[in-house]
């Protein structure tokens, strides 16, 4: 088992070389970090926590009618070292993340051999994606405007509303790419 | 009663969008923003209306800073809303009638005051002939009334337009335009962001010119748009009726009418050519 | 001893408060699985994989347009997912609309779909992982539309509301991944003493809190949105 | 060499779209069809490129009725090509030579034509500049620029815009317009259509005035300019410039610079105004 201190020395050194060489905003980094930080403290806990009949086992626990429940040793170290695991692997997605642009890493993908379908699927998602995040930005104000989610009930009706929306103009978008398609000489094929 | 104080957006990437703009909202009846493509015009749209959140600087209504928590923006809505520019991104149910009266059935008004709202809005945008058609069937001039009429239900004090007469032809175009006219009779405060020079000529009575972010010119209409220079430094141009007085060397008309008499009256020509 | 039960009581209401403010449907974070846990997941999702690229193949070669309708409902997908939505419990939380698309293309092509989806989820919105890819693959994208979608047809034969169906397919869909996500981490992770038997009832027990809601707010939101697409 | 005779379009729901349309693109080198929101023009772009069949009438290329299989309609729309209104709806790869190069890549050109072609249309549109960027960071008028040039790469010999201009600021107006007249120089055959009047009366030499899916009107943009009756039943209005001629009874001028030089000769204002 590799020393937690090592994977703390991976997630500074790429810290700092997203921060400091890539020159990705610090503000924007701290902000990205607390996205898998909810996730990462409630399922540390879990394994932190332990429930047993034999009180030798722990360190802290109270009693619970016949067992305990309480803190191992050993959970803190395997909490230690999955937090510290986590995070090294968390800053080396996230060094890839926001240095690559996704367009090479869609050549990667094409030179791992990957099914030809899958790489295809991969690029037109990966573009209607933006248009419809926009999209859905957009009717969202627009809602939000109109007092759509001011309260609980209208949030439900207004997402559902929204959901909607989007989802006919994805209908709509299909037909209109079809046609542009056809005019584009489509032949079965998305070739890069 | 609504203006904006050294307001700085910055975006998420550290691109700045809107750097140090002062507006005032009072300095005319019907305002225009006008600056190209990328300028900042929707941002500050979005910031005046509290969806952004400046990073320095800030939005005053009545004199006292906008607040961003829930209960303020609730109350600064109802007095300041906005209508997009795409209908389809605004209208979200199928039938014209329940669309319209979105806003006040999220506000909890009893339903015979939605009525008298929602019929009195369709009426003023001219939507009222068409509210037994199911959206989809309408045409995209027909669906941006539906829009406005959705807005206007609210009853606000100021209206935020974005490029309201953007994809429209001629006739439509016309027609907005004087629901615009219409709404400013009424009292209304209206804003109008658009790169479309001849409309903003012809409805706004003072103008903001905003270029990559900045606030580069200020005036009444006629002011603005005899500075060709700032205009073209914006990547505008000036309407045609501007560019007569200043290449013809005749007074500055508002609008053609008045352009098309003061010829006939100076130049004897009746214009009666077939 | 009250004190202490007293601390305890605390530390799980504080729990439940700060949970369903952050929860992103149920995406194992990047590097929380041992490398040969990843592995494992990895190579069980393949088999799925294969099938469904195949199933697309042979749908794109009778009709190539439907490479592009199958594309519009993976960014859909994703959409839907960076979505936010109110959940019972707190704040909000993500509907993961994977429900709605086994409904609307079928469990195998959701498989592919679905692990693009996380893919990107993990490039664009950090949920998830790549190292994790294949144990939440695995449970999103093949277990929980395999289990909406069989659902929905089982009730469906039986004669059962339209509606009902949904909510239940979207529903169950939801909780099947819960319970799938909790067995990996349980497996992963075996409690020192009872295995991973006493470890899957905490990870059951303490993502309940915040799942059970979330399954039961998708399965009404997906009800809803189907009704509304009805009448589109 | 394209035109449509007899050209009747009825949708699923009976309405007719497109009644009796006689079009031929020999007329001119620019050709405007024009009208306003809903008269049938994006659906007459549609049946000409054989995307929608007509119920009765046809298309003609090169005095052949098109037919309605794969093989002729493959090698139809590399002589016949179309831009789209919405730059959205054409992108397909968020990598702009991708998309630029996709159609040259389904017409299994190689690699290094592919390269060559791609790079020139790029240059024509004013797309090279930002090639390197992924499409979603693009504002709308680059957007439109790449899907012109995914376009202009099949080097078709005619091309059909809709909507060429629709919410583009003067600037990117100007540029786009600047564009068109290039590809004329080229010898490419251009057909508009647009409900902005200025753009077409700026562009085209022959136009086509469309209302309610009919043929109104046809001629050189002089001769339907003029006929403002004819314009204002088809919801659509005059040029400015035409307005001038007919309002100050001065000759007809093609563009502005060419009226101010008249102006200037005839009354000697230098427009010197500051």
């Amino acid at each position: 088992m590799r020393d937690y201190r090592f994977n703390l020395g991976i997630f500074l050194f790429l810290l700092l070389l997203t921060v400091g060489v890539a020159g990705i905003p610090l503000k924007k980094y701290i902000k990205l970090l607390c996205i898998p930080i909810a996730f990462l403290i409630i399922s540390l806990i879990t394994i932190l926590i332990s429930c047993s009949p034999k009180r030798e086992l722990f360190l802290w626990a109270l009693p619970l009618s016949k067992n305990y429940i309480g803190i191992t040793r050993e959970g803190i170290i395997t909490c230690r070292h999955v937090f510290f695991r986590a995070m090294a692997c968390v800053a080396s997605t996230y060094f890839m993340a926001l240095t690559i642009p996704m367009n090479q890493l869609i050549v990667v993908f094409k030179r791992f051999r990957l099914p030809k379908v899958f790489i295809e699927l991969l690029i037109l998602i990966y573009r209607f994606i933006f248009i419809f995040l926009e999209e859905c930005k957009e009717i969202h104000t627009a809602q939000e405007m109109r007092f759509g989610y001011n309260n609980r009930k209208n949030s439900y009706k207004s997402l559902s509303l929204l959901i909607r929306s989007l989802f006919v103009r994805v209908m709509q978008k299909h037909e209109e790419l079809i046609i542009s398609l056809e005019s584009k000489l489509y032949d079965g094929e998305f070739k890069m | 009663m609504l203006r904006t104080e050294n307001l700085t957006y910055v975006y998420e990437d550290g691109t700045v969008a809107l750097n140090n703009i002062n507006i005032d909202m009072n300095k005319g009846n019907r305002i225009g923003i006008i600056g190209a493509n990328g300028c900042g015009k929707s941002t500050l749209f979005l910031n005046i209306i509290g969806i952004l959140k400046p990073k320095k600087g800030s939005v005053l209504y009545e004199d006292e800073k906008i607040q961003y928590n829930k209960k303020f923006l609730r109350e600064f809505r109802q007095k300041v809303s906005i209508v997009f520019q795409d209908p389809d991104k605004q209208i979200f149910y199928s039938n014209v009638y329940d669309d319209v009266a979105f806003a006040l059935r999220n506000l909890d008004f009893p339903e015979d005051i939605v009525k008298e709202r929602v019929e009195q809005a369709l009426r003023k945008t001219g939507a009222y002939e068409f509210k037994e058609k199911p959206v989809h069937f309408l045409s995209y001039g027909q669906k941006k009334r539906v829009a406005m009429a959705g807005v206007l239900a609210m009853n606000s004090d100021i209206i935020l337009l974005d490029e309201p007469t953007a994809g429209l032809d001629p006739l439509m175009t016309k027609s907005v335009t004087e629901i615009i006219h219409k709404l400013s009779a009424d009292g209304k405060k209206i804003v109008i962001s658009s790169h479309n020079m001849d409309s903003i000529y012809d409805i706004c009575d003072y103008v903001y010119v905003l270029s990559k972010g900045k606030v580069v010119g200020e005036g009444s209409v006629e002011e603005v748009f005899t500075k060709e220079e700032l205009l073209n430094e914006a990547g505008l141009n000036q309407p045609w009726l501007v560019k007569l007085h200043k290449n013809l060397n005749v007074p500055l008309f508002k609008n053609e009418e008045s352009f098309y008499k003061y010829w006939r009256e100076q130049y004897g020509n009746s214009g009666s050519r077939s | 001893m009250r004190k202490e039960k007293f601390k305890l009581a605390a530390a799980f209401a504080l729990m439940a408060i700060i949970t369903p403010s952050t929860v992103q449907a149920m995406h194992i974070m990047e590097g929380f699985l041992p490398a040969k846990w990843c592995i494992f997941w990895a190579i069980v999702t393949i088999p799925f994989l294969v099938m469904g690229i195949k199933n697309l193949n042979k749908i794109f070669k009778e009709q190539p347009d439907k490479k592009i309708l199958i594309a519009l409902a993976g960014g859909f997908v994703f959409v839907l997912s960076a979505l936010k939505i109110p959940s019972v419990t707190g704040s909000c939380s993500h509907p993961t609309g994977v429900g709605l698309g086994a409904i609307l293309f079928g469990p195998t092509v959701m498989s592919v779909l679905g692990i693009i989806v996380l893919l990107f989820q993990s490039l664009l919105l950090a949920h998830g992982g790549l190292t994790t890819l294949g144990a939440n693959t695995f449970s999103m994208a093949i277990v929980g539309p395999l289990v909406s979608y069989a659902i929905f047809k089982l009730l469906k034969k039986n004669n059962v509301k339209t509606s009902t169906c949904v909510f239940f397919a979207a529903a169950l869909g939801d909780l099947a991944t819960y319970v799938v996500t909790a067995t990996q981490l349980s497996i992963a992770f075996p409690a020192t003493s009872g295995g991973i038997g006493a470890s899957l009832v905490k990870f059951l027990g303490i993502f309940a809190v915040t799942q059970i809601p979330l399954a039961i707010a998708e399965g009404l939101l997906t009800t809803v949105v189907y009704n509304l697409l009805l009448d589109y």
